[in-house]
């Protein structure tokens, strides 16, 4: 398969897959490398990374073992990012598709419906939503994929939209295919790659939000997510400025390699766009 | 886990010698006048009119701009302000309160005792919280003449629970600026107050800075030194350490830094962090049972509870040592109050605790697990969601399952304290200086679901509600005494709610400041004496 | 004139999207637990259930759902936002004193991202493949990846504490009480780590679109002829890739217009800037309706205007707009 | 003549991963000043790389791998890229095929056009507007101010290329190269651009090196010819001597594959009609704001034509004459506003959408695109069978008669596994024509089924056409641009202009003594209409 070839002969696709194996990795093997629960009393609260053996990243203020937290959230975050995209593209390719293929009145209220999401700034309603609805971890991913459904809606429409006249789905009408197999055998099979190419735009937003609802304290307390992590640190941040850091570097690995995979994914799908 | 927590957190020893030497060096220098003296004000109220809201959080700044009858004095006795002298009639129905002459409003209006009538009557009265139910019985206000005005109570009011109370409850507001102004809520002068004391509110920048210059015609002769006072709006507290360090901010009141950074300034000649001046201003950590659930209802299964909290380990690694044991309801600073015999503690002890669960029938499940609980912790408190994740560790190793559910101010209030939706709730008892100013409601039965801090846990106990009645209408200082003896006792053995840990605010204050702290509610006071040494 | 009209229609069409926000947020709210009464008590520390009940009688939280929604739109049509629980003024007034803070924090962000998002990318595009495109593509992405709060938080450690180069926080120094150029200079600090905060995220992605959107245009058939007129590939660039390239973003901005307040709830409580991003939060947590959904209208105009602009812009740039095809 | 401008054994290297090693292999070839050279080939031949290696734009990866080009005696081939600059443009100039995005959309026509004097000469600003002016009138824009001023969008194809021809000529090149500049235009405009170049070319004595793959237009324009195929060019010479008698087998073959205008013997046809279509009108009605300012098309008006049983009845006209709107509406894909449509006793026209989708067994449809009419994600022999399961028959049964099919038009059966890009471009429109005839339709509809093909592969799909018409007794309404197409296949045939049929009847009739003038003018304008009228090739 060509793909593949093409994928693997651009270096920063390669480091980001890494990245992710990496963060992958950490996720797997967190039960087996710290079985306690991660949020349990491990030792003095705030001992510096590197200073005491048994804690390799050091405790947090609430005497936490750092290190624990960061394989367990590695877990948590990729969780929550990956039921959120899959929510919020789930969501978006069914109201992308319908506007873009029936058009007409549908398009216009599905269209008024997506710009409605999209003018309100999507932070402020993350916060309503889970202002409302608790900070349990479902919810918060609830909300977030509910947040961020608007941008795969607006590329799946533009997909269906220029991919709804091509011949070959003519072809079909002519064949006496009914709209919904046309939908969904003849058109989103061409229209998904690029939506799922994007997914993992949505992925990194996703972990993003979820750690800035933790910074203030909205997440859910009971779970070792690293955005809660870097809350608890928020208070100590003077001097054990590591609680915040060690955790903000997990992030930005972990969103690194998602966009760098999304990225390569992308090039490889359409190696025109990589220029001569 | 090794328990040594020397390196972590200062020594008892630093902080005992950095609390007593700071105010000796200095009697003797002379006051200088003039200086800006800068305030980190973490959360913005609603409006600033102490005679309406009897909150830190307003006392912060309106208790420099108005004055109350009475305020408390450096070894925490009552003293006169507005008040020259008062005196209590033998039943305890009326009190008479002869008024300081020569004292005007910032406005140049004259301060009379239609003010304090029009007060107490109609703000005290109908709009203040805990001061509404402190003058239920309180049926008028008499003016015989401008300079006295006298209480008259239904039922008697003992003459040491209303001075106790009216530092923090007795602020006086400007009749002339309210009476015929439609609702007193939605009046523009609760965001511009406009007082008798030594600051002058100048402008307030909604968000960013509040500033009040000094008052030139303040009836002290030639107070107060300083020329400006400046509350900066910072939500932040790391932020606000920071601004402290780069100078930007002299005092943050009201544990206002995180324990972390407390604990580093205390460590820097620059400041001084300390409790003295908030002796009037203690708070105990409380556990509060649902009695709803009927685990809890069990006596058996609240004490096994409490064995299960080690609470002087919690105390020496979290709070460090601006937090001490709480033994009931009633904090030890309050010398008035604080009995002898405080009834039965609740040493930490998981075996105890254990053998206690197993009596009341809840044997462990396959997972090791007895019952599971949802813990409400109250958002506004840094040591209180420390305490819920403790709570939620310590019970886990006796085979309770604690889930935190975690809510915002708003949701919390009505969850717990209107709803009832909750097994645990864990927040803060305000001790007001008198057991019946906002202490007993906590445990008298009939209060109306919705009032928050109050009695919600679906528990009702004659002999502690009769207790309470008689001490608040006692007028025997020595007798009423002896009941809230009884009633801490009575506590402490059924238990409702815990009060294992008791804080005072914390002061973290710039070294250049002088006269501070010198009262036992200097946060709330009104610094006509506060200096700047250059 | 034409454009007027097509953007004039865009603003008629988004009047019903500003209706289906309010009224979605203002049922959403009503499921949360609390209303502002509660949140007034929580932070006056204490009430009892008479003062409770006549606040709410007050604040007209007694009425249904339905007749406080009524009450709302009816006084919204005559472009009155009500009165804020919270700061007991009218909300125009709360929201007007919140407003610079936020226009300044967000109009400098947007022109730090495009303008050094444009420059990347063109740089990069032209350096397709060799060093100049991966360091700058990997820094963006970097940047991208960065949580926002996170860096607010480290550059605050690193730049106003050890460094002490800027104010950790705030929007104006107001203890000195600069007046004229002196307090513009004084607020310009304030905002520079604000701004870089929110800035570099939003730079990172409009440097991948402008990359993308380069190398897109450099394939088109109209520059293979210019490169036939015998023009050098610098003037091939500026002449006639640069513009056709601008389209998809400045499309982008009216997109991330209201992106952008949301990051800036973050940013302004790490920096305490008085902005409505912390508005917003605050009236969230203070269940305060008219403020919150005030909030939302302000902002919600805020992106209608940008997209009014980016729709005249982009007919300035692209003629087939306006004269039809 | 000498020579101006001389290819030398020129050789261009492909990329590894390219389907061949080498886009050109040793190209010698030479135009003098005041001639027309025509390169002629299929795609992929290597002609386009020609012009690109002269200019040395050759596209990323793409080399030069020997050989000279010499320009005015000088090797252009190790010339500095400063010199290369100059020599583009002003030495030799250039026009391509795409109008529509040849031009940047974003600048006047006058900018671009000014821009060649601002790039090679100092001309002040006045000086360049009336040169751009005079090049306008030059190449006989009509209205040459408003065109100026006006952006690309707003002129139409011929216009464009017009434009296109007035940059190149700017500077008075030695020598221009065209690129395929009439393949997108209609027959009508290209006549007159071909007309224009011819021209231009004899009054300035520029030499031209014009790349076609219409023979017709060879024979039309050319002086000498160089016929390309897969990078080398296998024969050269006048284009009389080449065109007249081929030397090389492969020129012999793509002559004979180009049809002849000739309409071979009519066939017998029955007179009882199989498909009446009954004053069919379609109107568009775009923009406008609630009702004002709308801008009304007419795309079909008042159209009745009648389709014998067994016979073609073909319809042809140019581009945005209503020929596609028609054929659509005759499957339904587009819904006329008012007539009818009668198949075998059944109004098309008033069917519900669930009726009409029942009706779909008995008239089918072939696309043009051969790469964007087969669904890319499913197997060849899925799409076959597509319609049969559709309409009922068990998923075993349809493939086994999918696979009959593929046979029935010329494919390997075993290659119904196989997905549409593994397929070249004829295998492709012979898998739509296998799907089109699954359901055995009384009626096909083709809508420019070659147009997108090479000529011998044109040649080919038009042979099965044929036998299938006649093996199957097939009833086919054929729509193309392509006069000669039509000649060679159609029975009957209809002439459309601007939505109205001007002219039908009887192909020989129409074609040998047309009536209306339309229908003159647009057989008039057919490049090459001696060229061919041999005897068909195809009967």
């Amino acid at each position: 398969m060509g793909f593949v070839k093409l994928y693997f002969r651009s270096p920063p696709a390669v480091i980001g897959l890494i990245l992710l194996l990496l963060v992958l990795g950490m996720a797997a093997s967190a039960g087996w490398l710290y079985p306690k629960d991660p949020l349990a009393l491990a030792g003095r609260p705030l001992i510096w990374p590197f200073t005491n053996p048994r804690f390799l990243l050091g405790t947090d203020n609430s005497g936490r073992d750092i290190a624990a937290q960061i394989f367990h959230g590695a877990r948590i975050s990729l969780q929550i990012g990956l039921v959120a995209t899959v929510i919020s593209v789930l969501i978006g390719i069914t109201i992308g598709a319908f506007a873009g293929y029936y058009g007409g009145w549908t398009d216009t209220i599905l269209m008024r419906v997506t710009e409605a999401f999209q003018t309100l700034p999507n932070f402020l309603l993350l916060l309503v939503l889970v202002a409302v609805f608790g900070s349990t971890i479902t919810t918060v991913t609830l909300a977030i994929g509910i947040v961020s459904w608007p941008a795969s809606a607006r590329l799946t429409r533009a997909e269906f939209l220029s991919l709804r006249n091509r011949e070959f789905v003519q072809a079909g009408r002519t064949l006496g295919l009914r709209d919904a197999s046309l939908i969904f055998r003849e058109i989103l099979p061409n229209a998904l790659p690029p939506v799922i190419v994007y997914a993992s735009v949505v992925m990194a937003i996703a972990i993003l939000l979820e750690s800035a609802l933790a910074f203030l304290k909205l997440s859910d307390p009971n779970v070792a997510s690293w955005g809660n992590l870097i809350g608890i640190g928020r208070d100590v941040l003077r001097v054990q400025w590591y609680v915040s850091a060690i955790p903000g570097v997990a992030i930005l690995i972990t969103v690194l390699a998602v966009s760098l995979v999304g990225q390569g994914l992308n090039d490889a799908l359409n190696p025109r766009l990589k220029g001569r | 886990m090794d328990m040594t927590r020397r390196a972590a957190l200062m020594t008892s020893a630093a902080i005992a010698a950095n609390v007593i030497n700071p105010f000796r060096a200095f009697a003797q220098e002379t006051p200088q006048k003039g200086g800006v003296f800068t305030v980190h004000y973490g959360a913005e109220q609603r409006q600033l009119n102490p005679s309406l809201q009897a909150s830190t959080g307003v006392y912060i700044i309106g208790g420099k701009i108005q004055e109350q009858l009475v305020d408390l004095d450096a070894k925490g006795q009552p003293v006169g302000v507005l008040a020259e002298s008062w005196e209590s009639s033998a039943d305890g129905k009326t009190i008479t309160f002869k008024l300081r002459k020569g004292v005007t409003w910032h406005d140049g209006k004259p301060f009379t005792s239609a003010d304090v009538q029009y007060t107490a009557m109609e703000m005290w009265k109908k709009i203040l919280n805990y001061g509404s139910t402190l003058q239920l019985f309180l049926t008028a206000v008499d003016t015989p003449d401008a300079h006295t005005a006298i209480f008259r109570y239904e039922r008697p009011m003992p003459l040491n629970l209303l001075l106790r109370a009216l530092p923090d409850l007795g602020y006086i507001s400007p009749r002339h600026l309210y009476e015929g102004k439609g609702d007193i809520r939605q009046n523009q002068v609760n965001l511009a107050p406009v007082g008798t004391g030594p600051f002058k509110f100048v402008s307030y920048e909604r968000g960013q800075h509040i500033i009040a210059d000094r008052n030139a015609d303040y009836w002290r002769p030639n107070l107060p030194y300083l020329d400006r006072i400046v509350w900066r709006v910072v939500t932040d507290r790391a932020a606000a350490a920071a601004q402290m360090e780069a100078g930007q901010i002299h005092y943050s009141p009201f544990s206002g830094l995180t324990i972390s950074d407390s604990a580093r300034l205390a460590k820097d000649p620059r400041f001084i962090v300390s409790t003295k001046g908030n002796e009037g201003n203690a708070r105990t950590n409380t556990v509060e049972f649902n009695f709803r659930r009927k685990e809890l209802a069990d006596i058996r299964v609240r004490r096994a509870i409490a064995h299960a909290l080690d609470i002087p380990f919690f105390i020496e690694n979290f709070l460090g040592d601006f937090a001490k044991r709480g033994t009931g309801p009633v904090p030890s600073v309050s010398t008035d109050f604080y009995p002898a015999d405080n009834g039965p503690q609740y040493p930490f002890d998981k075996a105890t605790a254990i053998k206690l669960l197993d009596e009341a029938g809840f044997k462990p499940g396959a997972d090791g697990t007895r019952f599971s609980l949802r813990l409400l912790p109250a958002p506004w408190g840094e040591d209180i969601s420390l305490f819920a994740t403790f709570i939620q560790q310590s019970l886990a190793a006796v085979g309770i399952k604690v889930e935190i559910v975690r809510n915002d101010g708003g949701g919390f209030l009505k969850q717990v304290y209107a709803d009832h939706a909750f097994d645990l709730a864990s927040g803060w008892h305000q001790y007001r200086n008198d057991p019946a100013v906002s202490t007993t409601v906590w445990y008298r039965s009939g209060q109306p679901a919705g009032a928050p801090w109050t009695n919600q846990w679906n528990w009702t106990d004659p002999t502690i509600d009769k207790i309470i009645d008689d001490a608040a209408t006692e007028v025997d200082p020595a007798k009423r005494k002896g009941l809230y003896g009884d009633f801490v006792r009575r506590a402490n053995t059924e238990l409702p709610i815990w009060t294992p840990i008791e804080q005072i605010f914390l002061t973290v204050i710039n070294a250049k400041a002088r006269n501070h702290s010198n009262t036992p509610r200097w946060g709330s006071a009104s610094w006509h004496d506060l200096w700047l040494a250059k | 004139m034409r454009i007027f009209a097509l953007a004039g229609r865009r603003l008629v069409a988004s009047i019903p999207t500003l209706f289906l926000i309010l009224i979605g947020v203002f049922l959403l709210l009503q499921f949360a637990p609390g209303d502002t009464v509660d949140a007034m008590m929580a932070q006056m520390g204490g009430g009892d259930a008479a003062t409770a009940r006549d606040l709410r009688r007050f604040y007209g939280l007694d009425l249904s759902v339905m007749a406080q929604l009524g009450n709302y739109l009816w006084r919204l049509v005559r472009f009155d936002l009500g009165f804020s629980a919270i700061y007991g003024k009218p909300v125009a007034t709360v929201i007007a004193e919140r407003l610079p803070a936020t226009i300044l924090l967000m109009v400098a962000s947007l022109s730090l991202a495009f303008f050094f998002g444009l420059i990347l990318g063109v740089v990069a595009a032209r350096g397709v493949n060799r060093w100049p495109d991966t360091l700058i593509s990997t820094l963006g992405l970097v940047f991208y990846a960065m949580p926002t709060f996170w860096f607010g938080l480290m550059a605050i450690v690193v730049f106003s504490i050890y460094l002490q180069w800027l104010p950790a926080g705030g929007f104006e120094d107001i203890t000195i009480g600069y007046q004229g150029l002196r307090r513009t200079l004084d607020i310009a600090q304030h905002l520079v780590l604000p701004t870089l905060t929110l800035g570099l995220f939003y730079m990172a992605i409009y440097l991948r679109i402008m990359r993308g959107s380069m190398l897109e245009v450099l394939n088109l058939d109209f520059v293979r002829t210019a490169r036939a007129k015998g023009m050098d590939e610098t003037r091939v660039v500026v002449h006639h890739v640069l513009r056709n390239a601008l389209l998809p973003m400045v499309t982008l901005i009216g997109l991330q217009a209201g992106t952008m307040l949301g990051g800036s709830v973050v940013v302004e409580s790490v920096f305490s800037l008085p902005g409505l991003g912390r508005l917003a939060y605050e009236s969230v947590i203070q269940r305060d309706l008219n403020t919150l959904l005030g909030i939302v209208f302000v902002s919600a105009l805020l992106v209608i205007v940008v997209n009014f602009i980016v729709d005249l812009l982009y007919a300035r740039l692209d003629p087939r707009i306006t004269t039809g095809t | 003549m000498t020579p101006i401008l001389v290819l030398d054994q020129v050789s261009v290297k492909l990329p590894k991963g390219a389907d061949r090693s080498h886009a050109m292999e040793e190209v010698t070839l030479s135009v003098a000043a005041g001639e027309i050279l025509c390169v002629v080939g299929e795609s992929g031949s290597g002609k386009s790389m020609t012009a690109n290696a002269i200019m040395r734009l050759l596209p990323g990866g793409v080399t030069l791998d020997g050989g000279r080009i010499l320009f005015e005696g000088r090797d252009l081939a190790g010339v500095s890229e400063a010199e290369m600059r100059k020599v583009r443009g002003a030495g030799i100039a250039m026009i391509f095929q795409e109008p529509m995005t040849a031009l940047n959309p974003l600048r006047t026509i006058g900018d671009q056009i000014g821009e060649m004097f601002e790039i090679h000469t100092d001309l002040a600003k006045s000086a360049i507007r009336a040169r751009v002016q005079a090049l306008l009138e030059e190449v006989r824009i009509p209205d040459p101010l408003a065109a100026a001023k006006a952006y690309p969008h707003e002129l139409s194809g011929g216009q464009r290329q017009r434009a296109m021809i007035a940059m190149a000529l700017a500077l008075d090149p030695k020598v221009l190269i065209a690129d395929e500049p009439t393949t997108a235009l209609d027959v009508t405009t290209q006549a007159q651009i071909l007309e224009l170049i011819r021209d231009l070319q004899r009054r300035k004595g520029t030499a031209v090196l014009f790349i076609t793959h219409d023979f017709g237009v060879v024979a039309e324009i050319a002086d000498r010819v160089a016929v390309m195929s897969k990078g080398r060019v296998v024969e050269q010479g006048t284009v009389e001597a080449v065109l007249d008698n081929p030397q090389h087998a492969y020129t012999q073959q793509l002559i004979a594959a180009v049809p002849p205008l000739k309409a071979p013997p009519p066939r017998a046809i029955s007179d009882e009609a199989i498909l009446t279509i009954d004053h069919v009108s379609k109107t568009y009605r775009t923009g406008g704001f609630l009702g004002r300012g709308q801008r009304v098309t007419h795309a079909v008006k008042d159209v009745s034509l009648v389709l014998p049983k067994g016979g073609t009845l073909g319809i042809v006209g140019e581009s945005g004459s209503g020929k596609s709107t028609l054929a659509r509406c005759l499957v339904r894909l587009i819904d006329p506003e008012s007539g009818s449509i009668w198949l075998s006793g059944r109004d098309l026209a008033s069917l519900s959408k669930e009726e009409m989708r029942a009706e779909t067994r008995n008239i089918q449809m072939v696309f043009q695109d051969p790469f964007a009419s087969l669904n890319p994600r499913h197997k060849a022999g899925e799409l076959v069978a597509q319609g049969l399961i559709v309409h009922g028959t068990p998923r075993a049964g349809a493939l086994k008669r999918a696979r009959d099919l593929f046979s029935l038009v010329g494919l390997d059966p075993a290659a119904i596994d196989r997905f549409p890009h593994e397929f070249s471009g004829g295998q492709r429109q012979r898998i739509g024509l296998a799907r089109a005839l699954a359901l055995e339709p009384k009626v096909l509809v083709a809508d420019e089924p070659v147009s997108a093909l090479d000529v011998s592969v044109q040649a080919q799909v038009l042979k099965l056409l044929a036998d299938l018409r006649a093996r199957l007794g097939l009833s086919i309404v054929f729509i193309t641009h392509d006069l000669r197409v039509a000649a060679q296949v159609c029975d009957l045939v209809a002439v459309m202009k601007s939505g109205e049929v001007v002219e039908a009847g009887p192909i020989a009739d129409v074609f040998g003594n047309p009536q209306h003038a339309y229908t003159r003018a647009l057989l008039a304008s057919i490049p090459g209409r001696g060229f061919g009228l041999k005897e068909a090739v195809l009967a």
